[in-house]
């Protein structure tokens, strides 16, 4: 008897952990192939070609030629570093504009509003990249509604040209990513109790200590969040910088475009990409260092 | 010498009004309660005198002083919050450091303090835990010692032990009152819990929908309650309502409606002295009117025995025992079919065997209370 | 606050506004109201209904859209269950990974897999001799590229939404007679859908007007945002292409207000 | 049956798909637009596959050919190639036949040169005059291959005789990249669209740039100041032909469609959407009034003897060409 | 007859041990608690029971019949839920609907079953209501009502007014013990709350650590518990550890480290009759020994008096005192330093005005209860 129900209950539990199993594989395969497929392999794709050197059309070599190719042309790489430093400067910027406006819908903003402004933060969501560059165009243009307004106003004399320069190309970036900032300021900071702000007030905290200390620190993953978030967005952004970029502007993202289609240089370009991708790693991975955060803690967040 | 007083204090809040005109004087070195059901104002008025609202009309005076127009950071009454509201980014030490430094003491002498306070809540040495590594009842003493090493004039706790188990609650009561007499600051207290109010306090306000009711030592609000209200909130009671039949000086007679008749007080007779808004006003013959009287003051005798002229009796049968150790009790269900809670002795002659069995319910005249039917 | 809305609706208030204004080019001086943009049947004013090549984008864009919403919030639920509820080796790594794609710029997504698919495709036809149409730029190729990042999206929607579901009560359900499939039905996946919906709608938002991912993907039936940037870029841009903007805006106001009122009755529960 | 066309915009306006439909009612037309970049970029990713029809520039076949093999030849028996120009098919055969093989077959012909606001810039007649202080902020160019050319030939040199001479060639090139630099200054924004010249020059914003000469056909027709200048050294003349893609699947309805196109009534219609001219004999004649105008003033007879044909570009010439347009792109003025 | 017994389950989690070795059975028709401290298994042992976890060891009984191999969908028994988990996606009616559904019942079964139940409850009517727009209380009467309309054999309740305010508590834990009453089904009840397990109960399992430490109804673990963890976990107790001097039949002399000596019954002697793990095993001298004595069994007298041979004293001086009506309590802390807990009868002839005093602590040596003390 206790040697019937002993082997019963293993064969339950081996049933179980069986479906356990089952269930395991089958909620498994759909993100094995999704990641496999569609991110680990292609990217070892371009990391293939970009390996490949071309000697004659059609007769290929493996190395690592592209790469010198690339350390040894100084445009690249100032591109990219041009690139990462306005992607940085776009960040900072889009912290310092996005965090009032995240403190506010969160912990100022009455209940009811909040969900109000928070749509109306995702404006620029509604529409696409393009029509708000667009919209960029029609504005700041030498002829366009901005600069008539102002002459309109008698502020000044001649019509300016507002468009085609790199502070353009800043306040456009921003203004495609702010949003990215605030979603993620927003969900943490509405998980912060009111009480720690008063209480940090109560124990004879100014506005800038509550500020610095007990704000900001518990911001931090929604910070780091938001940034990484946004600085991936500046450096992947196509867009924005070549439709409001100005004459010096060079974007890196352009460069892959131009070379991949404009020069077919495939392999230039996939080197390339690898360089990004391997240079925006390295930023978020350093981000993420210094400010003792990780990546599943801070960008899963919510 | 008042460390606070408040003087008509009202908040509205658009047309509805959170607090209404509220005065109270919080004696130094005293333990002053608030008590009331959820949503009747309590934190509204904490949060006044802490500066978080703006009052719409009445005065706050800390020592004497109005302090109206200092904002919330200088005022010297430090709050614990319901849910303690410790930093979650800081460890204990930094929790406790934090007023020092806003206040821009010296690290040296902010080391000293802040080691000196954890000994005084007997958690020295804690000061690299993490908030999340305490207890529930070692994050209390954090969260006051972080207001009491700035030495505030009044110290605020809103509901602290709302947040702690049973057990714990029952153990921080008596620890919160000795911290209090340790540090001999005042207190005022936020409660829904009357048994923490009166425990705890030299003087407890009840407070319902934004007004006092009563204020007064626990013992005087147990035992000459102002306002049917503070009748039913603080302590167990059982109610009757009846229409009055006779006035005879404070003594009211009560007609039930099964034809049984209670004598009892007027409350805010010569023995009721609250201090709050008392709406018994004068009762007259045919106003209906409830009689409050506390569990501990009936007694159950066994058999049928008829009315008396010197108490009051009903008879009921035995329902059931609630067994709980020494706050045991018996029910009975009267002739009308109302449950009635009598508190059970250990040392009594009832036992289980007696459920079903007729008894009748006596107490003094004086073990009930009378008070004009709130309508 | 005002100030920030004002930047932010700027632009789209001055896009939408030249959707009206009866000349050819999108731009200053007004020369006055019309409707021809979006009604408008003659050369060259023809208006956006009447273009037929904007309308096969919108097309497109919907037909992408809904497929590439529908795949990404099917895996994405697999992918909440698999990370909220099971335990596995290298947990952790998996995580990572699914979160990866979020930080992979949009354009080296597109490549890459355009450079894979060409890899197979070019493979499948040297070897075998099989063409491989779906693997060659096309709306397949855009689907799955925009499939590979909004699905991660969709994924930490869900999760986020799954991570509050209380697992009482599927035991609740259990323990009142249903059995696992009738919990997963009546159940979790009810309180899943708000999330669901939503995780729907953001992704076909983004997939409706991804461009740095398509740009590389995109084969002959463009959707609407590459056939616009076209337009820009290759043909010249009319007033007609602020009319579709209009028409967007308003079509996104519309779609989500929409998903927060499901929101809300949902929280409000 | 469904006919992918990959082309330029302009090159297959919608009432002419509407006809061609009309008359084949079993034949779908798609269309992608694209330019000749792009084109050979997206049959390479195909293979070839994915259209049945593209229209790159006669320049772009041989080495696109050779190196990816991304085109099949074309069955000159299909077409009607008599209603075509003469010197327009023979410059097309001189440059895409391979191993024997014809690979494209012309459809439109134009040339690049300089647009200018006449009433405001006069005396601009050359590619270097784009770089006179004068103009300082008021002219724009496309730092694309044809401002290289154009550039070199005003500097006095020949880069199509340089194009087997690498060496040579980069020489060229290193000449032109200091005097775009040096240029840079007076630029207010290098053109990347045709919607962004337009808008720069009706607005006034600019009143100079390098340009196809249709973009100034069709903005002569909304200010008549807005002309083309094929520049004193000549203007950079360009053949846009048919080619079939590799894998392409309607080869029948392809060849339909080009010999559909070359009818006199259609000519003008294409004319008048894509602003070029036809290649077809007399396509002069048959572009719109107002274009016809436009060209009229533009070319005299001198102007069109001194064409200057684009050949087949070599392959790698393209990287190296690359490589000077990025450095002056990331050049501070 | 049993409906429901446990027969030496046990439960491991890895290494650790959530619930050893536990028996327990339960009669048709009893109301059963679970008693003990956070942490101690009680949720393990109970989800063993629906089915949720599989027991490591032991058999698990419904009605006679061994449900080990049978999964949670197909037991008997319905669990009401800690927070309750009721569906909030569906409304009152389809809460209770969703068993009988499952079940496969007809449509207009189900109306009628549901209706009936509701009415049962005494929310007839309530179909249509969403779950968020019912009070603390009727949430509770639904989700029993859920399970009950499935006439289980076993109801199994997880702390179920855990989540619920303090009034409420009191008022739904008589509530429910009438609820059973009225459905007449046996109720597995799991809290860590002393007052509930006694006042509803028929019988009470203290746990500890995984254990049942003692099995036995309310009044018995309350006069007699078999172990130091029930006596100090059950009701409130002063406790005095001492070294055994002397050992008389079932009386221990334990003298403490002041010098007084205290004479207490043995634990388990003739009047213990607990059914669980009794620790105490033989006492010898030299052994340390607790002495547990309950507050309502000390008298306090004014004045110091002298050793008596027939009771217990301590001398010490009144510290303060704890109002709470019928709960109050007199603070008396000894010549040693201990607070010791005094219940204060209202009557008793102490005031406010006593603190300082010096009395004498009394109490007969059946008063108390003597165990061995763990180590
Ligand atoms: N900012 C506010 N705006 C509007 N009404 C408010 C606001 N704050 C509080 N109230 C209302 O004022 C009343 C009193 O609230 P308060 O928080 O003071 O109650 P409380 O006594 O502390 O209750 P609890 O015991 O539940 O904490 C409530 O009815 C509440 O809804
Ligand atoms: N799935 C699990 N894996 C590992 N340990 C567990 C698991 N479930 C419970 N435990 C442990 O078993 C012990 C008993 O848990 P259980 O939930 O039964 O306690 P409880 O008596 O119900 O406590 P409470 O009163 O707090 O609900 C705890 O120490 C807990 O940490
Ligand atoms: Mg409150
Ligand atoms: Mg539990």
């Amino acid at each position: 008897m206790p040697a019937v129900s002993v082997s019963r209950r293993r064969t339950d539990a081996v049933l179980r952990t069986d479906t356990g199993r089952l269930s395991l594989i089958l909620l498994f395969t759909p993100f094995a192939l999704w990641i496999l497929l569609l991110i680990v392999l292609p990217q070892i794709g371009i990391g293939y070609l970009s390996l490949q050197v071309k000697l004659a059309p059609r007769v290929y070599e493996f190395g690592l030629a592209n790469y010198f190719e690339f350390l040894n042309e100084p445009i690249y790489w100032n591109t990219l570093l041009r690139t990462a430093w306005i992607s940085v400067l776009v960040t900072v910027l889009a912290l310092l504009v996005g965090f009032p406006v995240a403190y506010y819908i969160a912990k100022i903003a009455r209940k009811r509003s909040r969900a109000a402004l928070f749509l109306l933060c995702l404006i620029p969501l509604w529409v696409s990249d393009l029509v708000r560059a667009f919209g960029w165009i029609l504005l700041l243009r030498e002829t366009g509604v901005f600069s008539s307004l102002l002459q309109g106003a008698g502020l000044i004399g001649e019509p300016v040209e507002l468009l085609y320069n790199d502070v353009t190309v800043v306040m456009g970036l921003v203004y495609t990513v702010v949003l990215f900032m605030i979603v993620p300021l927003v969900s943490t900071m509405d998980g912060m109790d009111n009480a720690l702000i008063e209480a940090g007030y109560n124990l004879g905290g100014s506005r800038f200590t509550v500020l610095r200390r007990i704000v900001i620190p518990y911001a931090m993953p929604g910070i780091v969040a938001g940034c990484i978030i946004v600085f991936m967005l500046c450096a992947g952004s196509y867009l924005t910088p070549v439709l409001l970029g100005g004459k010096n502007s060079m974007w890196f993202t352009e460069q892959i475009y131009q070379q991949f289609i404009t020069r077919y240089n495939w392999e230039a370009g996939a080197t390339f990409g690898c360089v990004l991708l391997a240079f925006t790693s390295l930023a978020v991975w350093l981000g993420l260092k210094l400010t003792g955060q990780n990546l599943a803690s801070t960008v899963a967040k919510d | 010498m008042f460390d606070l007083q408040c003087d008509n204090l009202t908040k509205m809040f658009g047309a509805f009004c959170a607090v209404n005109d509220v005065s109270l004087e919080v004696p130094s070195g005293s333990f002053f309660s608030i008590l009331g059901p959820s949503g009747c104002g309590k934190t509204t008025l904490m949060r006044m005198i802490a500066g978080f609202e703006t009052p719409s009309g009445g005065d706050i005076r800390i020592k004497g002083q109005s302090v109206l127009s200092i904002g919330p950071n200088k005022r010297n009454v430090k709050m614990v919050f319901q849910h303690l509201a410790l930093f979650p980014m800081m460890d204990v030490g930094e929790n406790i450091a934090y007023g020092l430094r806003c206040r821009g003491d010296s690290k040296s002498e902010i080391k000293t303090r802040v080691a000196a306070v954890l000994d005084r809540i007997g958690l020295a040495g804690y000061e690299g835990k993490r908030i999340s590594q305490l207890s529930g009842g070692q994050k209390q003493r954090v969260a006051i010692a972080r207001c009491m090493v700035l030495e505030p004039d009044v110290l605020l706790l809103d509901e602290p032990l709302g947040a702690l188990d049973l057990k714990l609650r029952e153990h921080m009561k008596i620890e919160l009152k000795q911290l209090q007499h340790q540090f001999n600051t005042t207190f005022l207290y936020i409660t829904h819990d009357q048994s923490e109010a009166l425990v705890m306090s030299d003087n407890v306000a009840v407070m319902n929908a934004g007004r006092f009711e009563q204020i007064g030592a626990p013992e005087d609000l147990y035992r000459a309650p102002s306002s049917a209200f503070v009748a039913g909130f603080v302590g167990d009671s059982n109610r009757w309502s009846g229409t009055v039949t006779a006035l005879d000086r404070d003594q009211v007679k009560v007609g039930l409606d099964g034809g049984a008749t209670l004598v009892a007080p007027l409350a805010g007779g010569s023995s009721g002295q609250g201090g709050g808004s008392s709406n018994t006003g004068r009762l007259s013959v045919g106003d209906t009117a409830s009689v409050f009287v506390r569990p501990e003051a009936l007694v159950v005798t066994p058999g049928l025995l008829p009315d008396a002229p010197d108490r009051n009796r009903l008879q009921g049968t035995i329902d059931s025992f609630l067994f709980n150790g020494a706050n045991s009790r018996v029910l009975v269900r009267t002739s009308r079919g109302e449950l009635i809670e009598v508190d059970h002795r250990l040392d009594g002659g009832l036992s289980r065997e007696s459920v079903g069995q007729d008894v009748t319910l006596e107490w003094p005249h004086a073990g009930g209370i009378c008070f004009k039917a709130e309508d | 606050m005002l100030l920030f809305f004002l930047y932010l609706a700027a632009p789209l208030i001055v896009a939408g506004v030249f959707a009206f204004n009866d000349s050819n080019f999108p731009a200053l001086p007004w020369n006055g109201f019309t409707l021809k943009w979006f009604f408008g049947t003659e050369s060259p004013k023809i208006g956006m209904f009447h273009d037929s090549r904007l309308l096969r984008g919108i097309g497109n864009s919907l037909y992408i859209g809904v497929i590439v919403s529908a795949m990404a919030v099917a895996v994405g639920t697999c992918n909440a269950f698999l990370f909220e509820r099971k335990q596995f080796p290298f947990k952790g790594f998996f995580y990572i990974l699914m979160i990866v794609p979020l930080v992979i710029p949009g354009v080296i997504l597109g490549i890459s897999i355009l450079v894979f698919a060409s890899m197979i495709a070019n493979g499948a036809d040297d070897a075998i001799g099989i063409e491989l149409g779906m693997l060659r730029p096309g709306i397949p190729l855009v689907i799955l590229g925009q499939f590979s990042f909004l699905t991660t999206i969709t994924s930490l929607v869900i999760a986020a939404r799954l991570r509050k579901f209380d697992t009482t009560l599927e035991d609740a359900a259990l323990n009142l007679g249903a059995t696992r499939f009738r919990v997963l039905s009546t159940i979790t996946l009810p309180f899943l859908a708000p999330a669901m919906f939503s995780a729907f709608v953001v992704a076909f938002l983004v997939s409706f007007e991804n461009f740095n991912t398509t740009l590389m993907l995109v084969g002959p039936d463009a959707p609407l945002t590459i056939t616009m940037y076209d337009r820009m870029v290759k043909v010249g841009s009319t007033p007609v292409l602020n009319a579709v903007s209009f028409f967007l805006m308003v079509g996104s106001g519309v779609l989500a207000l929409l998903s927060v009122l499901v929101n809300r009755r949902k929280t409000e529960e | 049956e469904t006919l992918r066309l990959l082309t330029w915009g302009g090159y297959a306006p919608d009432e002419v798909i509407a006809l061609f439909e009309k008359k084949y009612p079993d034949i779908d037309v798609e269309v992608t637009f694209s330019n000749n970049e792009e084109m050979v970029a997206k049959l390479r990713a195909t293979g070839g596959a994915g259209f049945d029809l593209a229209q790159p520039s006669v320049s772009r076949i041989k080495a696109a050919q050779s190196e990816y093999g991304i085109y099949k030849p074309i069955d000159i028996s299909k077409i009607d190639a008599s209603v075509i120009e003469p010197v327009l098919m023979d410059s097309v055969k001189k440059y895409a036949t391979i191993d024997g093989e014809l690979y494209s077959f012309p459809h439109q012909w134009g040339t690049q040169g300089l647009i200018v606001d006449v009433s405001k810039a006069p005396d601009l007649k050359g590619w270097t005059d784009l770089c006179d202080p004068k103009y300082s902020g008021r002219v724009s160019m496309r730092l694309k291959r044809g401002v290289l050319l154009g550039m070199a030939f005003d500097m006095g040199m020949n880069p199509f005789d340089a194009y087997d001479d690498p060496a040579a060639y980069q020489a060229i090139l290193d000449k032109l990249e200091a005097k775009l630099i040096d240029c840079k200054k007076n630029v207010k924004a290098y053109w990347t669209g045709g919607d962004m010249l337009s808008n720069l020059m009706l607005s006034g914003e600019v009143v100079a740039s390098d340009a196809w000469d249709s973009t100034a056909f069709k903005l002569y027709s909304q200010n008549p100041n807005i002309r083309f200048v094929p520049t004193r050294t000549g203007a950079l003349a360009w053949i846009d032909t048919f080619t079939l893609p590799a894998k392409g699947k309607a080869d029948d309805a392809a060849y339909k469609w080009i010999n559909f196109v070359n009818q006199p009534e259609i000519v003008t219609m294409i004319s008048k959407s894509s602003g070029a001219i036809s290649a077809v004999k007399g396509g002069k004649e048959l572009m719109p009034d107002a274009a016809r105008e436009a060209v009229n003033l533009a070319f005299d007879d001198a102007a069109i003897a001194n064409l200057k044909v684009m050949p087949s570009v070599p392959a790698g010439l393209e990287d190296m060409e690359g490589k000077v347009l990025d450095r002056i792109k990331a050049a501070s003025d």
